[in-house]
Formats: structure tokens, C-alpha cells, sequence
């Protein structure tokens, strides 16, 4: 992946969470405080508003701004969990424009592990895990099968949209949404979609035309 | 969404200003940052108090900043928990050389942020504690989830270790007694309309006219159970019945009572719910040393009100009535 | 119609009762009456001072009950103001003998009413004084009407005259520090949102949700206009606008402003009108001596403020500045 | 008139102002506060609830009472004026249980003295003078020409409608609604309605059977 992709994933996500943002927060209206896209969102305006100034920058530079970015201005759940995992991928990605697939699937990871840590949450407590977990492990599973990363990345995208929906069926365990109990049923954990919506990101920057 | 407001995204900005404005001998902005600090700190080597969260809560936290109570306060974008940075802010404006103690309210969001900032202030060489408020009895305590919420209780912790603090206990005793009262303190409340998150534009869920929440918290959030409209002697007999179940509250006891409208429910009714949970207590055998009613942690706009326990010994009590002069709470003043 | 209520008609009653066990180091209620008086009266020789009104509008008129302000409050029904037998209640238990003022706001029926009742107890000996407020400029002053209608400005009566009165000045004393205030003091509020009279069950009027009502009371009647919504800074400027042009108020000037919630805003909403007012202030070189946000004079459960400015001179600010001690308004705490 | 038709008078408009409650609040409620028939209606509901006690009262005594009780129980403007005025009128009524129809007539013409002397209204102002006014005017009239009181009095009780209805084209003066100026125009007074329908009862209860 090059520092060029790295940016345009981020672009990606950025447009993608502006277009879904009356969406997330409505989906954190039903189980939590109706403001998933709008912190996600004010984060995201910044990274790429900072943009402009970055210049050439290395792998894990500008993992570490975009962590720093997060970190300072999405606030709430996500913004701790995005900020500091982000914070630890930097730490695996090169000093350099450029890394192999590996380490990207190693730099996601130490995204998952840190939010996992972090957030103390497991599979099936309705959060973004829901999507991130089954996420890298196909990754793994893939690249250790020798497929190329573009098309196990596809693969990802296509399927995350459903992981996020099937929370819909789960208790929330963590999070704001757990203080619901089972009234949390029934409903699309935000941080699950938006956490789809990154996939898809990547899957379009990373994973080569189709 | 009618609100007295310019834009969306400058409302926790502005309303700081204003808050600045309103109460100078009380309150200075720590410059490009969203914490709020004593305009005359305490004196050097006391212990530091810090709390904070998402906006949206007024007077929670900023009108607590004053002698007797907080050091400073963080806030967050309106119900999204403030930044690491911003708390680090928040520690280092409330440190007088002698530790500094984080009251945090049980949500993850603020949780992680608060332990990030405390890892970022602990490395730039200041000590922190910290405790996290979880007196809401609507959640199940549970081992599995993340626990009971924060809510209103809150404001008696920073009262008595507000309170301690300013007498020169140490960071330990200061923690301990926070602690203390948390694991004393519980509330529970209803909501009779929800609210509108400014950048959302629309009210978080709908209630009908002859509908509750109850159990609600203090984001919007939907309560444990929609359910028909009760009186207000109903309502008080609902949250209390819970409140002195989880408690354990028996007749003798002797108790402060707070009674904390969300927001857009009036004096007028908070103060009769006020004299129902009297009249509840004293058909219990309850006494109630101290009561207070108003609006101390709201939920922007929301009708509704909850209402805390707080079981007393004489330490707690004289704690909780020792003077106090911030911008929303102010006792103690003594003339003829 | 949701409040938190038991029966409508015991609304009133009920919500004293919740006053007097919130807050009996201030109050008590004179038996078998709707009036609130100090549970540690003022010594004797000094003047008394009495206000009251429709219920609705709390804390006023029992939340200034105090140490540096009220003697005693007389509340009527929701906006219906009191009867002249409650009145005389009041400004019985106010007699200190020295005299009592009565403050009373411009509605034909508190002015009959307090007529009546000043009949009666100077008839029973007690010597009475009254002061008419005014502040209301939405409203014409026209002397062939009712004249301008007393909203929030109210409470700087209370505040200064009650301060000169606990300094053992006489009741012409008192009487004229009032009525000086009255002269100076201006207001003018809006409307977001309508109430509901508890009795009548549904709101008074209705507003679009791109609407506000300009020049509004404190009744929930309708205002001077019904126009789109504005921003806080263009209500900023709409309110000061013309209570500046009523006030001829000039550069260099120093003021003292009140940003009064109606009852449902919030604090947050409430602090960005304050950080507006202090700004239009500020560029029209007028100086901000002091500034009180938050809820002094409300109209049950509307959405809206109203804004009160009094121009100040030393002695005003002294006595605005004075230490009072109510359950609405503490100043003036000493410590380190 | 005898004490009998006194006491039905009132009993009568407490019914015709519980019946009209919620009309008067709404009349209230366009110009002023929403309260006009819950105030009359709480101090008419005390009148009714004590009259059981009064036993054979003298007309000046039952009169008193019935103010007094007004007084103490109905407040706002309307509380002030009725109970005052109604004072007033008891001076006139004499201590027994029936006076003559010029009594009567005098003592309406106290009552709408003082209500004017204490509101400082005139007519056109848009308040309970503009049916009290024209109606005293006529009943003067109507016994100066020797017509008969039960007469004169339905006579008015049937203009006394059109008179609160022909408030709707003037702006207040007086009382709560001046506050509203030019907006005022176009609703009816509550006061001026409630006090039609105490034309009505005078006319029922001291008109003789029709
Ligand atoms: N403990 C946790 N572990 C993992 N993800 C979490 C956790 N808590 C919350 N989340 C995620 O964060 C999302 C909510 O984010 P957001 O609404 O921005 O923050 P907040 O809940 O503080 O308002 C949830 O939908 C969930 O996916
Ligand atoms: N100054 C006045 N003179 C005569 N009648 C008045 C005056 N002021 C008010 N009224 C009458 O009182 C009525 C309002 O009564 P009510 O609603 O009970 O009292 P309030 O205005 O205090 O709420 C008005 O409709 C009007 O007819
Ligand atoms: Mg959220
Ligand atoms: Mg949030
Ligand atoms: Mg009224
Ligand atoms: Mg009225």
C-alpha cells in the first residue's frame, strides 16, 4: 500500500461517513445519544482538512496524525477507540511510502487488539468488534491462503454490510447501547455500520481497480 | 428545532463564552481549550479536582468550578465525552503540587478518554486518581456489561470530596471518600419528552402524550421501559422503591435527597415531586437531613427530573453542608 | 398535557409544600396560607418587603425569600394573582414595624388585588408602601392603558431594595430605592414554545417550528409578533435594540444584565444569549458590571428569555452587589 | 326580589360558568392567560359549596358572603372586581329577605361603579363594562318607563350575547389583553362573555317564568 492509497482511504471514509451521517446518527438515536456521525464525521473534516498541509509523508506519519486528529476531535467512544488504536498501527507501519500487504494486515491488528483491549468488548456485544473481528480474520485467513489482498479485501467489503446488520439481532454488552438491555435488540450497532463503511474504503484503495 | 443558538457546531464554544461572561470572579477559559478553572485557585498543595464529559449537562460541570467543589471542568461536543487532550488540560489547570483527582461518570466513552489523558498526565509527572460514578439503579449492575451509568449522584461527589479537598486531606483521603460516596449514592429518573442534540436537528425518540420513559439517562437515550403517564406521588414511588431496594434503606437512616430536573420540567413541578419524596420518606421513617431541588445535571432540554439518595453519617453530612461558592451551587454564608 | 403533577387543582399547594421541605433553613409557610416568610425573620425595627403574584413563575416569588431580599411571598393560582386575605397574610408576617413594601407587577389584577389587601392591613394598623414594576418595553406605555406589563427586572427590585431594607433603612428609604430602580430597570423576552396552564390542559397558543413570538409576558399570552426564528445573536440584538433605545443607554454607561430562562430552555442555550448580550455590549462600549444567567423569573414550562438591563450607579451596584441569602440567589460568601 | 332568587341566581351561574369553562379559558387564552373560567369557576364552586350552611340569610348578608367568598378565592382581575364590586352592592341590598325591584336595580348600579372606579375602564375598552354598561343603561331605562323588571331584564339577557360578541372588533385597554395592542382585535372578552351569562341567570332566576 502507498502513502498515496493510505490518503485516499481516509478521503473515502471521510465522504462516505458525510453521506451516511443523518444515518448513523439516527442508528444512535435508537440504541444510544444520536451523535455516531456527527463525531465520526467532525473528525474525518478535520483529517482532511489537514491534509493539504502534509505534504509527502510516510506510512506511519500519517497513520500517527490521523490517530492524533482523531483523537483530539471525535471524543465519545469512538473517538478513543479510533484515535488510540490508529495510535498502535502507526507503530507497525514503516517509516516510509510504502509497506506490503502484510504489514497492513498486521497494522489492522494492532488496530483490532488495542480496540479490543481498550474497549474490553468481545464478539457478538453489538460494536464495531462485530465487524472488525470477522474482518481480520478473513484477511488472515485469505492471505494465508495466497490470495491477493485486493480481491480478499473485496470479499471483506462485500460481506461487512451484513456483519453490521446482523448486530441488529444482538444485546448490546458494551458501550452506551448496553445500558438498553434487551431494548438494544432490534437495532444496527452504529459503530458496526461505519465500521463497514471503512472496509468498503478500503476495498476501493486498496484493493486495486475492478 | 427551535433552539437560542447561531450555528450547530459552535453551541459548546459559545455557551462557554457566555459562561465566562456571566461569572468572571469564578471562572476562567484555559486559553484554546474547552476547560473551565477557578479564577482564584485553591492554595498550593491541595488536592486537584477534576471532572467533566460531553456538553449538554449545564450546569454539570463548569458551574461547579469554585471553592469547595471542582478545580476545573472538561467539556465534551454536547453528550460526547471531552477529548484526552482537553483533560490533560483540564489536570494540569487543576494541579497544585499535591495530586489531582478525576471524577468520571460510567460511560466507556469517557472512561477510555479520561484513561488515556490519565496515562499522558501521569507521564508529564502528575500524579492522578480516579474514581467513576455509577449510581444510576435503572441498569443492572453487571459483571458481563459496562455496569451502571453515571447520573445526577454525581454532584454529591464532587461536593464531598469538593469539600475535603479544600481542607488539605490528601490525594488518597480525597479519593477514599469519593469512593466512599459512591458506593453509597444511587438515582434513577423518567423523561416526559426527549431531547433534540443540536447536530442532529431532531429529538432523539418520540414519546406520546400519554407516555414515559422511564429509567432514562442523562443523553437522550431511551429509559428501561416505555410506560403510561403516572402522578408525580406514583413517580416518586417508582424510582424510590427501586432506589431503597438497591440500597437496602431502612427506617432510621438518615439521608440527602436530590431532586434534579432534566431540563425543561419547571420548578413548579420538581418542587412537588420534591414533597412527594418527602411525604415517601417520612412514611418510611427515613430522615431526610437534606434535600435539594433544581436543575443540576441536565439532559439539554429534555421534561423529566430523577431523583438521588445519598445515605449520611456525620462525616458525609457535614461534608455535604460545608460552604461552598461556585457558579450553581453556593452555601454557607453567615450573617445575622 | 404531561406534567409532573398530582391533581391540577392542588398544583400550587403542593409544589409550597416541596419549597418548605427543600428548603427549611429559609422558609416557613404561614398556616392555613399560600404564603412563604423567613423561617429566621429580620430584627425588629427593620422594613418588611412583600411580593407575590401568580404561581408559575418560580423561584419567584418564594425562592427570594431571604436574608437580602424578600420577607414574605404571596402566591396566587398559576397567573392568576393572589387574593387580598393571602396578601394581607404576607405582609402581616413581613411586619417587622417599620413598615412594609409591597412589590407588585403591573397586571390589573395584582395592582386590585394588592389595592384591596393594603386597604385591609393598614386598616389593621400595619403601614404600607408600594411600588409598581414596569420594565416590560415590548409593551407601550401609554397613559390611556394599563401601561407597561413587570417581567424579570422584578428580582433587581427585590435584590437592591431588600439589601437597603436589611441595612435598617426607613420604608421612604426603601420605597424610593425602588422606585429609582424601577425607573432605570428594562426588559423584553421571546417565546420558542407555548405553556400549559395545568388547569386549562393545553398550551395557550401555537408556534410553527420556524416560528417565535416577539415580546412576549410572562403568562404565556401571546407577544407583539409572531416572525421567523432568529439566531441568538440577532435575538441578542432585537431585545437590546430596543431596550437601549428605551433606556438611552450611551458608551461608558455600566449596566447590570439579567438573562432570564422562561423554563424549558437550558443553561447551555441560555449561556450563548449571555456571551451575545455581553458581546453587543461590549461593541457598543457599554460596560458589564455584572450579569446574572439562568432561570429568575419563568413562565411554567415556555421556551424562550427574556433579557433586563439596569443601568447602575455606585450605590446600585453596592446594593445589587450586596450579600442575600435565599434559596433562589446566594452571594457574597467570604472565604479563602 | 327575594333571597330564594338571589341564591338561584348564583347557583345558576356557577352552572352556566362551569358549563362555559373551557369556552372562557379559550376566549382567555387567544387575548390574555388562559384562566378566566377556572377562576370563576373555583370561586363559584366555593359560593355553592358554602350556601348549604347559610341557612335564611338577609339578602345584604347572603350578598357579603358571596363577595367575600369571590374575593378570597377567585384573584386575578376578575377575583378583585366581582368581589369588591359585589361589597359594594351588599351596602345597597337590605338586611331581609327581599327588597324591590329598584333595589335591585341600585344595587347592580354600585356594583358596576366600583368595578369601574377600581378597573379604571370605560366602554370600548373590552372588558366585562361592555355588556355591565350598556346593560345597567338599559335596565334604568327600561324601569323609568315603567316597564316590567322580569321584562327589562330578558330584554337584556338577549342583547347581552351580541354586546360581549361586538367586543371582538375592539382593541383592550384595560386589563391583560391591552398588552397585546392591535392583536387583541378580533376575539371576544372572556369578562365580557362570562358576564352575559350572568345576565342570563338574573333573567332566569329574578325574570319571573316565561
Ligand atoms: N467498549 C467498546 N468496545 C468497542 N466498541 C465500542 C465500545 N463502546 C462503544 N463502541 C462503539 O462505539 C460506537 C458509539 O460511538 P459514538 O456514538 O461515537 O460514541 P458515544 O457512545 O460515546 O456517543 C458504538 O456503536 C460501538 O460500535
Ligand atoms: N381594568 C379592568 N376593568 C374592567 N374589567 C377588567 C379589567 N381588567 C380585566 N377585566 C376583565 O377581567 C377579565 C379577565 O379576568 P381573568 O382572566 O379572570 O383575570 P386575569 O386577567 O387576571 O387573568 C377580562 O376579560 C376583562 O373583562
Ligand atoms: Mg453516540
Ligand atoms: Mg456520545
Ligand atoms: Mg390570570
Ligand atoms: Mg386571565
Amino acid at each position: 500500500m502507498t502513502n498515496r492509497e493510505f490518503a485516499s482511504l481516509w478521503l473515502c471514509f471521510k465522504r462516505s461517513v458525510a453521506d451516511s451521517r443523518e444515518y448513523l446518527n439516527a442508528l444512535d438515536a435508537a440504541i444510544g445519544d444520536a451523535d455516531h456521525g456527527t463525531n465520526l464525521q467532525r473528525g474525518l473534516d478535520k483529517v482532511a482538512a489537514e491534509r493539504a498541509a502534509w505534504g509527502e509523508l510516510t506510512l506511519d506519519a500519517s497513520c500517527q496524525r490521523i490517530a492524533m486528529t482523531l483523537l483530539s476531535t471525535v471524543g465519545g467512544a469512538s473517538g478513543a477507540l479510533w484515535g488510540s488504536g490508529l495510535l498502535k498501527s502507526a507503530a507497525v507501519l514503516p517509516n516510509a511510502l510504502w509497506c506490503d500487504e502484510a504489514t497492513v494486515a498486521a497494522a489492522i491488528g494492532r488496530f483490532v487488539g488495542s480496540v479490543a483491549e481498550r474497549g474490553k468488548a468481545v464478539i457478538g456485544d453489538k460494536t464495531m468488534l462485530d465487524v472488525f473481528l470477522p474482518a481480520l480474520h478473513e484477511l488472515e485467513a485469505g492471505l494465508a491462503r495466497g490470495q491477493p489482498f485486493s480481491q480478499v479485501v473485496r470479499q471483506i467489503a462485500a460481506d461487512a454490510g451484513n456483519w453490521a446488520r446482523d448486530t441488529a439481532a444482538l444485546q448490546a454488552k458494551r458501550g452506551r447501547a448496553a445500558y438498553l438491555g434487551p431494548r438494544s435488540v432490534g437495532h444496527i450497532d452504529p459503530g458496526a455500520w461505519s465500521s463497514a463503511l471503512w472496509w468498503r474504503c478500503l476495498a476501493d484503495s486498496a484493493g486495486g481497480g475492478s | 428545532m427551535k433552539k437560542i443558538i447561531n450555528q450547530v457546531e459552535a453551541v459548546v464554544d459559545e455557551a462557554l463564552t457566555g459562561l465566562v461572561r456571566t461569572f468572571p470572579q469564578y471562572l476562567i477559559r484555559i486559553p484554546q481549550s474547552r476547560v473551565l478553572a477557578r479564577a482564584y485557585p485553591k492554595p498550593e498543595g491541595r488536592v486537584g479536582l477534576v471532572s467533566g464529559g460531553g456538553s449538554g449537562h449545564e450546569p454539570a460541570h463548569g458551574g461547579y468550578v469554585g471553592y469547595g467543589m471542582l478545580d476545573a471542568a472538561v467539556a465534551g461536543e454536547v453528550f460526547t465525552s471531552p477529548t484526552p487532550d482537553q483533560i490533560v488540560e483540564g489536570i494540569k489547570a487543576a494541579d497544585r503540587g499535591a495530586g489531582v483527582l478525576l471524577v468520571v461518570k460510567n460511560y466507556t466513552g469517557d472512561i477510555m478518554n479520561f484513561d488515556i489523558a490519565r496515562e499522558l498526565a501521569e507521564s508529564a509527572g502528575i500524579t492522578c486518581a480516579q474514581v467513576v460514578v455509577n449510581d444510576d439503579v435503572a441498569v443492572e449492575d453487571s459483571l458481563f456489561t459496562t455496569g451502571r451509568r453515571g447520573i445526577a449522584g454525581t454532584i454529591f461527589v464532587h461536593k464531598i470530596a469538593g469539600a475535603l479537598a479544600e481542607q488539605g486531606a490528601s490525594l488518597k483521603e480525597v479519593q477514599a471518600v469519593a469512593e466512599e460516596v459512591i458506593a453509597h449514592v444511587r438515582s434513577m429518573g423518567f423523561a416526559l419528552t426527549s431531547c433534540t442534540v443540536p447536530a442532529a436537528g431532531q429529538p432523539t425518540f418520540a414519546l406520546a402524550d400519554d407516555e414515559l420513559e422511564m429509567g432514562i439517562g442523562i443523553h437522550g437515550e431511551p429509559g428501561i421501559a416505555r410506560q403510561p403517564m403516572l402522578s408525580a406521588r406514583q413517580l416518586a414511588d417508582a424510582l424510590l422503591k427501586r432506589i431503597a431496594a438497591d440500597l437496602g434503606l431502612h427506617a432510621g437512616q438518615h439521608v440527602a435527597a436530590l431532586i434534579n430536573g432534566l431540563g425543561a420540567s419547571p420548578l413548579l413541578e420538581l418542587s412537588i415531586l420534591a414533597g412527594e419524596v418527602a411525604h415517601w420518606l417520612d412514611q418510611a421513617g427515613v430522615v431526610l437531613d437534606v434535600m435539594w431541588t433544581g436543575e443540576f445535571m441536565t439532559s439539554l432540554e429534555m421534561a423529566g427530573a430523577s431523583v438521588t439518595l445519598l445515605p449520611l453519617d456525620d462525616r458525609r453530612r457535614a461534608l455535604l453542608l460545608a460552604a461552598c461558592d461556585t457558579p450553581a451551587l453556593r452555601q454557607g454564608l453567615r450573617h445575622d
